[in-house]
């Protein structure tokens, strides 16, 4: 193939700058045509080639007994035992939810259910993540009601509970809310499936909905910053069938089941090229495509569309050979579009004609290599200042009862219950352990003893103040969550949600989140299976840009032998004594608390001491399993204050604590600063001596709070040394912690 | 004041997938009405507006722009009527 | 008791209701396609399962209903062999005229899932056997669509005919009268929103569901 | 064979609540819209159909009855018109 006219002048209308233009033309050995700029304009953009961050990648621990599949799959799966895997991911739909939040959000759970069940898993839980801006401003009530009503909508009609996740909200997010979506999918062993062409001569199949020319350019879109000028000329919306997704989900696992799938992945960014081009690629061999078979939903769609667009509920399968007949039957049971498109050949050419001609001929490992950009990361010199700040000078107010109210009542806090009730989070009929009852979500095994938890955590503000301990946190704390309801934890999923890499301050944020990311897994035996990166996640506001605060999502998965054996938050019937594991916190740096009372956000973030988490996890995970204690709460946003308000809201009990203030820390720092590596559990009466002795010999620091009030309906904290007391009824607490959201989704 | 009735018709672009008419039209098919195509499935608003005929006019298009539809998927068009009081 | 559980492409709780029976009723429960023209020979319940069951974007159940094995479930209901529809199983029966009335959106445009409360105001029927009449049941309930409409004249004969089964302790959805459940006049055909077959085993959360099943164990086709 | 474009409007029956058209008027009223009154939600649902005409218009009829509305509740007329080929 030829071309000659040069097409570097619009390079950037393919997504590639004039080096990344140059380059391609060098590694190629001629011009490319437009076509071609494209299919490696999507390509080598950061969604589908990681440019600015695949480097940085090589520092994630990615093995260990437990992975069965790490990165580079659809998804990455663990072993949970008994000839179970687990395969999950986590996926942000930022951009296209900014634009149209109902189809951004119910595309979103479409994508990433997809990427599960191309694993030959069935999907069984999913959970969301969601930022957003000022609760209280238009926007913000608009984006949310129609984030969670398109999520609802999609993971409802599909029949995927909707098991966890986290809302919270602070302004960088105004223009840019995050939608992470996290996928959990049940295989056995033998069912995993890959994205692979397999060997030469092997169809490849094309399966789901007709293609249109919606979400034309995503991948493009996605990744440039998004302007005034971008909201102007939108993209068409992608529209959502979840009835069409059952029946590719269906279908999909069915062929696998019956061996008929030599391998499968579906169509996400960049469509139809991206999809085709990594299974080649893993496969090391080359293809070549007709496009008139493309089905089509609309006349006279050319080359360009029908390559990049990102209609929905489509999947590539490639049949074992010598089946393609029983899997062509099978999946014309299903009603869906089903045509061969193509064949793997003895090359190394992703080719693909049109009208008889061929109009693209690339090297495979040229789509698949892109460029890889190491950049400088500088951190800003403002938020160095804020970490640095002195906070001596911040008063502690007379009434710390009202603020613990004020902080319940914040949305980032208070009850998410009007969003998950929107959830259909039983269906499947598996859920032990329900939104709003812990820190995590339990989901049993049929057939077996063994759950399965998850969870998703991060706290954007710790990020923002100090990235690498902020990210490294974001893990601690998902352990720590699986920990509290009964779980080992096994690997994580993430999710790198930045604003633009090219800017030496984000580029920093970056490479330290990371770092901290790596290290933590690395401390904690949880190795990265997986993940996505969404950058550009700023707007401009006239010359100035405006980034989200950095948001390393965290997505962890860990077991429970047996089911049974479990914790939730809630304080239980009959007297308990109320223990704290790990250290009293000693600061207010980088709290909630210091940003919603004092309207602060500054100072130090916590020390996290990797070492000690790893044994208050195991000091949780000990007593639940030795029967010691059924309740367990990790405090985080808002304290130790709050998280044992939210243990009495839950429980409709009271409790009493004394909290030893020791000398030269704030009484205010005790109750509502946000140091790590803690968790709150309660010991009913009588056996206190053996879950002090089990902690002791495993050497988890803990004390003694106080204990629950089975008949009392009030929440008192005792200060001892700082002369301090704070007492408040817990319809006080509750009315706090109940309203916001409810008055936000209206 | 005058009191006018409206309708206001909101359909989806056409280039963006109608999932309920794909399946409306696939049942229909089932049910043997295989002589059916294009089905798509789009909203019909009613509402009353008081007031004199140019000022309801203006405001109806602006209803119609920032509310009752959404530019970015949806076409809107719509019919006004004086409604004997 | 021999049972069929219904699978129309949208099915999602079509497991589920089979996982509950198969451990309560009927270790041998089947599903059938929706495409069937007969149900197995010897079928005794046949269970209309929660879901989206033709995509429903119209409305719901109003596909399902028209379906081809929708003529043999009416024929079965017809010889007087029981027939439970939860859910969007409810919204098919409501669809297909073996129950009288509608399910249109919820009073406040939302999606539902919550546990609620029932009142059991008849329990002399085959399904409430085993129930007291009064008693108060935990069961979840999952839907958008779950506003029950019937005309006034219809709403007083099934008041009158003691065919409202379970009552909405707290109504979630704006369904006249707090309606819940109700059963066609011969006693052999129930629908309800809520979902029992989530709430027959303690590890998640209620067995008060396990009621209807048992009380099926004991009843015989009329 | 001819072809024909067929518009059904389904409302719901005037005795009963609308939900949706109630929200819809609730956020009009917020936005300063205080002059609406009576907002009700319908679909409009738009289909081509080949045939002759009385046969069309007969299985129009029937398909609104059967499928596409709901007599206990809604309310619903169609236009037909045939398209130039
Ligand atoms: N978007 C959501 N979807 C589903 N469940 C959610 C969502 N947000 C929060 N939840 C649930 O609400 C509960 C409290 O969440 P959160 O306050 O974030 O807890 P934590 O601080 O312990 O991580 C958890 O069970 C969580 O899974
Ligand atoms: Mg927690």
């Amino acid at each position: 193939m030829t071309h000659t006219e040069s097409l570097r002048p619009q390079a950037a209308t393919f997504g590639l700058t004039t080096e990344e233009y140059d380059l391609l033309v060098s590694r190629l050995g001629r011009e490319p045509n437009a076509l071609e700029a494209a299919i490696v304009g999507a390509m080598w953009s950061e969604h589908c080639g990681y440019k600015n961050s695949r480097p940085l990648f090589s520092a994630f621990p990615t093995t260990g007994p437990q992975v069965l599949q790490g990165p580079g799959e659809n998804a990455g799966v663990v072993d949970i035992g008994e000839g179970w895997g687990v395969a999950f991911k986590m996926e942000s739909h930022n951009h296209p939810s900014a634009v149209e939040p109902v189809q951004g959000a119910a595309t979103g759970v479409g994508g990433i259910l997809r990427d599960i069940f191309a694993m030959g898993a069935r999907p069984f839980a999913v959970l969301d993540s969601l930022r957003f801006g000022n609760p209280d401003s238009p926007r913000t009530r608009f984006l949310l009601n129609g984030v969670v009503e398109g999520i609802s909508h999609y993971g409802n009609a599909i029949g995927v509970p909707t098991v966890g996740g986290e809302v919270t909200f602070h302004p960088s997010y105004q223009e840019n809310p995050l939608v992470n979506v996290m996928a959990l999918g049940l295989l056995r062993h033998e069912d995993l499936a890959k994205g692979t062409m397999g060997a030469v001569g092997n169809q490849i199949v094309y399966v789901g909905s007709k293609t249109g020319r919606d979400g034309l350019g995503g991948a493009v879109f996605s990744s440039a910053d998004l302007s005034a000028a971008s909201q102007a000329d939108r993209p068409a919306v992608q529209v959502g069938d979840p009835f069409m997704e059952k029946l590719l989900l269906e279908a999909t696992l069915e062929a696998i089941q019956a061996g008929l799938v030599a391998g499968v992945q579906d169509m996400g960014a960049a469509g139809l090229v991206s999809s085709t081009c990594e299974m080649a690629y893993r496969a090391g061999l080359g293809i070549t495509m007709d496009l008139d078979r493309v089905p089509t939903r609309e006349e006279g769609m050319v080359p360009m569309e029908l390559c990049l667009s990102e209609s929905q509920e489509r999947m590539i399968l490639v049949p074992m050979p010598g089946r393609e007949g029983e899997l062509l039957d099978l999946l014309a049971k299903w009603e869906l579009d089903v045509v061969t498109i193509g064949e793997v050949e003895a090359h190394d050419r992703y080719r693909l004609t049109w009208k008889g001609e061929v109009v693209c001929d690339l090297p495979v490992a040229l789509l698949n290599e892109a460029p890889k950009y190491t950049r400088e990361g500088v951190e800003s010199p403002d938020i160095r200042a804020k970490r640095e700040r002195d906070l001596s000078g911040v008063p502690v107010p007379g009434d710390l009862g009202a603020v613990l109210v004020d902080l319940l009542s914040h949305p980032t806090i208070a009850s998410k219950r009007p969003i998950f009730e929107r959830y259909d989070h039983q269906v499947m009929t598996n859920t032990v352990v329900v939104p709003g009852a812990a820190d995590a979500a339990v989901l049993r095994v049929k057939g077996s003893r063994m759950g399965v938890a998850a969870t998703s955590d991060c706290n954007p503000r710790f990020v923002y103040l100090d990235p690498y301990t902020g990210a490294a946190a974001a893990v601690a704390e998902a352990a720590r969550n699986l920990a509290c309801v009964g779980a080992t934890p096994l690997a994580i999923t993430d999710n790198l949600n930045f604003g633009n890499p090219y800017e030496p301050g984000v580029y920093y944020q970056l490479g330290q989140a990371v770092a901290g990311i790596a290290d933590a897994c690395r401390a904690l035996n949880t190795p990265v299976t997986g993940g996505n990166v969404s950058l550009y996640n700023q707007y401009a506001e006239g010359d100035h840009k405006v980034a989200i605060h950095p948001t390393p999502t965290i997505g962890m998965v860990g077991v429970l032998p047996d089911v049974t054996v479990r914790a939730t938050l809630d304080l239980k019937p009959g007297p308990h004594t109320l223990y704290l594991l790990g250290e009293h916190a000693t600061g207010i740096g980088a709290s909630q608390y210091l940003e919603t009372v004092h309207g602060l956000e500054a100072g130090r973030v916590p020390e996290l001491d990797l070492e000690l988490e790893g044994r208050v996890i195991e000091g949780t995970l000990a007593l639940i399993r030795a029967g010691l204690t059924t309740t367990a709460h990790d405090p985080s946003e808002g304290g130790l204050a709050v998280a044992l308000a939210e243990m009495a809201i839950a429980g409709g009990q009271g409790l009493q604590v004394t909290l030893n203030v020791p000398e030269g820390v704030r009484p205010d720092a005790v109750l509502f600063g946000e140091a790590h590596s803690r968790v709150i559990v309660a010991v009913p009466v009588g056996h206190e001596e053996a879950a002090q002795d089990l902690l002791g010999g495993l050497g988890v620091p803990y004390a003694a709070l106080g204990e629950s009030l089975p008949g009392s309906d009030r929440v008192t904290i005792v200060l001892s040394g700082a002369n301090v007391q704070l007492s408040v009824s817990l319809e006080t607490l509750k009315a706090a912690w109940e309203a916001p959201l409810r008055e936000i989704l209206g | 004041m005058p009191q006018y009735h409206a309708k206001v018709f909101v359909t989806l672009k056409p280039s963006i997938l109608d999932p309920q008419g794909r399946t409306v039209e696939r049942a229909l098919a089932h049910l043997g009405h295989a002589n059916v195509s294009g089905v798509r499935v789009g909203k019909l608003i009613e509402l009353t507006l008081t007031g004199e005929r140019p000022e309801v006019e203006a405001q109806l298009a602006a209803m119609t722009r920032e509310v009752l539809s959404n530019p970015i998927m949806e076409d809107a068009r719509w019919e006004l009527e004086e409604r004997p009081a | 008791m021999n049972t069929a559980v219904i699978q129309f492409p949208g099915s999602n709780c079509d497991a589920d209701a089979l996982h509950a029976v198969r451990l309560t009723l009927d270790p041998d429960a089947q599903f059938v396609w929706h495409t069937e023209a007969e149900l197995p020979p010897g079928t005794e319940l046949v269970f209309l399962p929660g879901g989206f069951s033709y995509g429903d974007h119209l409305r719901s159940g109003a596909i399902a209903a028209r379906s081809p094995i929708m003529a043999a479930v009416k024929a079965h209901a017809g010889r007087g062999g029981f027939v439970l529809g939860v859910c969007n199983g409810f919204q098919v029966l409501t669809e297909a005229g073996l129950l009288p009335g509608a399910l249109s959106r919820n009073r406040d445009l939302h999606f539902h899932c919550a546990p609620v409360h029932l009142r059991v105001e008849n329990a002399q029927t085959a399904f409430t056997g085993a129930y007291q009449s009064g008693q108060v049941l935990e069961i979840p309930i999952a839907h958008g669509e779950g506003n029950y409409y019937a005309d006034p004249e219809t709403i007083a004969r099934l008041e009158a005919e003691g065919r409202v089964v379970f009552r909405y302790v707290d109504n979630p959805n704006g369904s006249l009268n707090d309606i819940a459940g109700i059963v066609n006049e011969r006693g052999n055909v129930l629908g309800m929103m809520p979902h029992p077959e989530r709430a027959v085993e303690a590890l998640l959360g209620s067995e008060d569901g396990r009621g209807i099943f048992e009380s099926l164990k004991g009843a015989l086709v009329q």
